[in-house]
């Protein structure tokens, strides 16, 4: 039904009969989710589970706004640390995934692209904006290689997935994603790994927001994402365990 | 029952300012040139544009007198027709007909029953059905009709209604229109440029030129007397305007003309084209007023022409083929001019 | 017809030719990426047709308020001195030519429950904008709304108000005059209006996650659905993009010539 | 002007108001958001100067082509009976109404490096389109040209022919019929197009991010890095933006009535 | 260099089939109800439609025959007039002068100067910078003149120049035309409403109804001798078509009437509305055809009155105000009419 005709019961009235949970999460997020939302409800009779994906900090920006969200999950440390100090998230934020960045290129590897320092002369290469999460870290790792590429010859998608569509449909010669990313594109890209000692690990955190609607489902929805069913899902989509 | 419209209103490079009265059960005809403001002035009587000053009156019903008084054209109860039909092109000539009725509250049933019944009277029943793009231009204008009039309206205002039909169907619907006028209680405002439709339909006339009435009364007086050049055109007649000193007129340029009245001070003469002699050598015998001329244009009408003489009195005379013929006229030519005094009708200015 | 007597120029023809071409080629390249075989399966998810569902709900919806309310706008436009106008045409224009995106922070802005009147609909009327199909009809309409007005702003201009005048001696009150003479004059252009703001609502996005949110049955579109599905399942966001190109095709299709001009 | 005689009827003024009301408010919004203490340094870096620069160039080159390549297409869609025009239109206003990411993978399709034409381009001229500013003119121009020839091809159809057929008794060939008195007759209308094209093209992303990519100098319009920015410095985003803003809404308020309507 | 138009054309709802030759130097006035396919003659012969079948041919040049010839409309070497001037509103009276030669290969100065000549010729310096928006309607027109003259054009097409004239320019404009169509060396064609146009202007005539050339040739001819009732009522008389045998013609509905000549077959007869005298009783005397009918309409045109008669013969009859009122005639009346033979003109139809 529509928004119209949805019955949504707010507030602490304890049951859980009819109750409908907001998550907003990181757009990378989204399959693992859905999946992960799938099981939440077969626990739980009468729970609702609705999703809404976009980028971490639009995301954000939209529980500023005053959207009536309950768990937020973010894939930007800074957007959920910005949250926690404008106040607006309940607790502390727990981590429940990990991610690693790798370099993709096209099926086959044609440019020969082993290393991060491969990228400076391969042709454009296609990073996450500056200050999106898969952007600051490809700079962290390129930064731990020395390996300075001019700004003229990278593309900067605006999301983790433009940016490998940019390897994978366009003209983009390499780039830097998630290896879930990576792993999503099955064969339609090569990975090629990136040395632990120059990764980053990204983390993806959870939280309840200040003024969720129905703090007791939020909670165990937050906790049934921590817990060993929904793990196995995030690691099946890629993912690497919190710790 | 009469109109009244005595206001001030300008719109765009026009300046309208008129002072005019229309009594019931008669056509009033405004005549004037492209320009003069003619549609204007309906427009405002009709309530589509508002006056700047003064005020417009029907049957003693203020319609319109700034600052106060302004009723919507939807209350002022006129019948327009206009030059383009303008027949609603989405609805059928019955239903044209009805939007009347049925705008002022009739019911939709009755509204048709209405129109039905006012196009039976006109013998247009067989048009009914039809789309204003399926009719021809005479039809549609006969449509146009009875939409004004099935309403009844307290005053009729029609702008060239006859002007874009050939020749033959606008004799047919004047005839029309000359039967129907007959039967319309309230004054009808009849905008024409042809004056067979003055003679034909109107009782009065005015002449609006450039946003003023130069001249308006019984028909028969403005085309005994005309006072502007455009009427005098319209009538195929010369005026002459001058000062009168006993039977001696000097008009502005000096010239002199004698007329068989006496009158003193600013008057008006016309001369028939057709009283205007021509000849090759001085003429001879009574007319007092000859004078030598140059032929300024002849235009050939058939087997009339008419010659339009030069300075210092430019007139236009009427002669027959054979007569030009045997005069050997050309244009450039000089020739003498002869009036009797007795042709020259002069009128206070 | 009557034989036309002469062709068109080669060099407008081959120009006009290569301008055509330039816009089917896209259009080829993403019929040839689809992998036909799943099309119809990738359509059949609940998913796919929740979208399409929506979808249908806010692009119509988002047509109707146009007519609704960019009718009379259009109107007071076309026909009253109201002061300012160019100004008025101006704001309710740009959202046809800003960043979707920046639309919908706009509107964020305008319409949260943050802001005075998103919280004073919410307090009154109980009404949510956020993460409701309200609030993507909301989003909808704001970019589509300026393809009706600018549509039907230049029909009223185009209309020979002289039906009006005659209506009104008729004694047809202007509401009467608007309904029964001018809008049946400018009944292609209103129906030509609807179906361009119905079209751009169809294909909206930016204005639409920003605003309203992605949250599957309410304010996820199809545009939505394909970017999302663009993350996971690149055949299935090609299928839904076939879905919008097709309906949109057919309906700009049938947009006639003369719902093009004014009479 | 003669004084009106009557007023707008109330509820049309009323909703009129209200829908202005509506497409204003988000502006507000949106105005009351920016920081102005900071509006100036933010837009004077480096790279927002950049950012302006080439989302000038890329609006005005996409406004010249649709001007050079959409006028030949609106005359054909107007005056010749070329079989399919709908479909031709269609096609041609698909743009309008496509989500402009989609627009952008099908541009992708079409003329990335690995495209048949693409890579002919590219062997045959040096010419990438991808990664480059002339790309992000075609991604601009593919979106914003529809607009031209929706104008342009109505402003056509407007025109009374027979001041082409008088032209052409007085011995002015087709191409000097239409530079002497089509073009100047359609004047208006050319201009209105243009500025449509121009505005739309100001304010497109989808297509050109996706299409041409993101480089900082080369393709990096204004609308890109508002996005980027949206990411961390909202401030420095809603500067950009009203730039955008500012800029679009200057345009469109001098589009004067007259451009409205064919005469 | 003569006009030969020979042609087919199927336009909308139009089917027009005409075969006309108009000599050089000569103007052939194309008159016609509203639809005929005036309008749609002139466009073939300009290139501005294509013909179906058939011909046109200028001084011997074919300019259209399907399927292998078409000459393009700016090759053709036509002068256009059209009753809405048409001159182009960006440009100045002068430019739109100069437009032709320009066109035509001049350079900018020199088609200026040309056009500068050709004002100057027509006395129309005094324009040269107006815009013609700010032209009156006899003014543009006789720009719009100019520029079709200026380029010296095998042949002139003039579609109702004087159609959207008031009456005194309409007469103003005439004498132009007359003046400058008395230079024009080729054919011209003049399409017009204007039974006035015709005798002013015109040396041959053609009557255009449906599409087809109902009737054509030197105007004495065709006003002597009409041959359809849309000719006849042009020219104000009444057209009766019979079956004679000796002197008494029969018509389709079986009446009678007695002409002065004998013919045998079928003819056409026309009287004079002035010749048909009206009665109360019975009339004595000598004319020999009389009989009683009622009268249908009465038009009143100032001193002149036309009255309508119905059956057996309906026609018209023009008698002055005062017989009417002597009569006490009024519509729906019996009445006598007497016709005297030799006022029955016949010829074969
Ligand atoms: N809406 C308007 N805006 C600006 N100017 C106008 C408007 N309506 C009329 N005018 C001016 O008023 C003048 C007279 O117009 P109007 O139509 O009343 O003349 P008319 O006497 O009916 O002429 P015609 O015989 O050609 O019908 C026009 O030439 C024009 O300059
Ligand atoms: N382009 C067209 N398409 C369809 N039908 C046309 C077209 N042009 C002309 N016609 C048809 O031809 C008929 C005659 O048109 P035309 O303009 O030649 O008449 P006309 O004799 O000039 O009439 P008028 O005296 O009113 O000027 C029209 O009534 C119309 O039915
Ligand atoms: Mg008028
Ligand atoms: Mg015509």
């Amino acid at each position: 039904g529509s928004a119209a005709d949805e019955p949504e019961v707010r507030g602490t009235s304890g049951g859980e009969r009819d109750v409908t949970l907001t998550v907003a999460a990181a757009t990378s997020l989204a399959g693992a989710l859905e999946e992960i939302g799938e099981g939440f409800r077969a626990t739980r009779p009468g729970v609702e589970v609705t999703f809404t994906f976009d980028s971490s900090s639009a995301v954000a920006r939209q529980i500023r706004e005053g959207a009536p969200v309950d768990v937020f999950a973010s894939a930007d440390e800074i957007s959920m640390t910005n949250l926690v100090d404008d106040g607006l998230i309940a607790g502390d934020p727990a981590i429940f995934a990990r991610n690693e960045l790798v370099i993709v290129t096209r099926p086959g590897n044609p440019t020969d692209i082993d290393s991060l320092a491969d990228l400076s002369d391969a042709g454009v290469i296609a990073l996450c904006g500056q200050d999106a999460p898969c952007g600051r870290y490809a700079a962290v790792a390129l930064d731990g290689a020395g390996v300075v590429l001019d700004e003229s010859k990278v593309t900067r998608g605006q999301n983790v997935r433009a940016t490998l569509a940019a390897v994978v449909h366009g003209d983009a010669v390499a780039g830097i994603v998630y290896v879930t990313d990576a792993l999503g594109a099955e064969d339609a890209v090569a990975a090629v790994a990136i040395p632990p000692d120059l990764n980053v690990v990204a983390t993806y955190s959870i939280a309840l927001a200040e003024d969720a609607g129905d703090a007791r489902t939020a909670e165990a929805f937050v906790a049934y994402v921590r817990g060993d069913e929904a793990q196995a899902v995030l690691a099946a989509h890629g993912f690497l365990p919190p710790t | 029952m009469s109109l009244e419209a005595s206001f001030a209103l300008g719109l765009g490079a026009l300046a309208l300012d008129v002072d005019l009265r229309c009594p019931a059960g008669a056509v009033t005809a405004v005549l004037g040139p492209n320009g003069a403001g003619k549609t204007t002035l309906l427009r405002a009587i009709a309530g589509s544009v508002a006056v700047d000053a003064g005020h417009i009156a029907l049957d003693g019903r203020t319609l319109d007198a700034p600052p106060g008084t302004f009723v919507p054209p939807e209350q002022r109860r006129l019948g327009i027709v206009h030059q383009d039909h303008l027949l609603l092109p989405h609805l059928s000539a019955l239903d044209n007909v009805a939007f009347g009725p049925r705008s002022r509250g009739a019911g939709a049933a009755e509204a048709r029953a209405l129109a039905a019944a006012m196009l039976e009277r006109m013998g247009l029943t067989a048009l009914s059905g039809a789309k204003p793009r399926a009719l021809s231009g005479g039809q549609a204008q006969r449509i146009a009709l009875a939409r004004a009039l099935v309403t009844e309206p307290d005053a009729l205002l029609l702008d060239e209604p006859l002007a874009s039909l050939d020749p033959g169907t606008r004799v047919e619907v004047r005839r029309d229109l000359r039967r129907l006028l007959a039967a319309v209680a309230g004054p009808t405002l009849l905008v024409t440029h042809d004056p067979v439709d003055v003679l034909a339909l109107a009782d009065h006339v005015a002449v609006l030129e450039g946003g003023r009435i130069t001249q308006s009364g019984a028909i028969a007086s403005v085309t005994a007397q005309p006072r502007t050049r455009y009427v005098a055109e319209l009538l195929g007649t010369n005026l002459i305007r001058g000062d009168a000193a006993g039977t001696t007129i000097t008009t502005d340029a000096g010239a002199q003309l004698i007329a068989a009245a006496h009158h003193d001070g600013a008057v008006f003469a016309t001369i028939a084209p057709a009283a205007i002699a021509l000849h090759r050598r001085e003429p001879e015998g009574s007319p007092r007023n000859r004078w030598r001329t140059s032929v300024a244009h002849i235009d050939v009408l058939g087997d009339r022409v008419r010659v339009q003489l030069g300075d210092p009195l430019p007139m236009v005379a009427e002669v027959t083929a054979p007569a030009i013929a045997a005069l050997e006229l050309r244009e450039g030519d000089a020739v003498w001019v002869s009036i009797k005094a007795t042709e020259v009708a002069t009128y206070p200015a | 017809m009557s034989r036309s007597g002469r062709r068109p120029p080669i060099p407008v023809v081959v120009v006009a030719a290569l301008t055509v071409l330039f816009f089917s080629l896209p259009l080829v390249g993403i019929l040839q990426r689809a992998d036909w075989s799943t099309v119809w399966s990738d359509l059949t998810t609940d998913q796919a047709v929740d979208a399409i569902r929506l979808s249908m709900i806010c692009s119509v919806s988002a047509a109707a308020l146009s007519v609704v309310f960019g009718t009379p706008l259009a109107w007071v436009l076309a026909r009253t001195a109201v002061p300012g106008r160019p100004l008025i045409r101006g704001l309710v224009l740009l959202p046809m030519v800003l960043p979707p995106v920046i639309g919908g922070v706009a509107l964020l802005a305008a319409f949260s429950l943050r802001s005075p009147i998103g919280s004073w609909l919410h307090d009154a009327f109980g009404i949510q904008l956020t993460f409701s199909t309200a609030g993507a009809v909301v989003a909808a309409t704001f970019v589509a709304m300026p393809f009706y007005v600018l549509t039907v702003e230049g029909a009223l201009r185009g209309v020979d108000q002289r039906y009006e005048e005659v209506a009104a001696s008729l004694g047809a009150d202007r509401l009467t005059v608007f309904r029964r003479v001018t809008l049946p004059l400018i009944a292609p252009s209103v129906a030509a209006g609807a179906v361009l703001a119905w079209a751009r609502a169809l294909g909206e996005f930016g204005a639409t996650i920003t605003f309203a949110g992605n949250v599957e049955g309410r304010t996820r579109t199809l545009p939505l659905a394909v970017y999302l599905e663009l993350e996971s399942d690149e055949q299935a966001a090609i299928a839904l993009s076939l879905v919008l190109l097709v309906v949109s095709l057919v309906v700009l299709v049938s947009l006639r010539d003369r719902w093009l001009v004014r009479r």
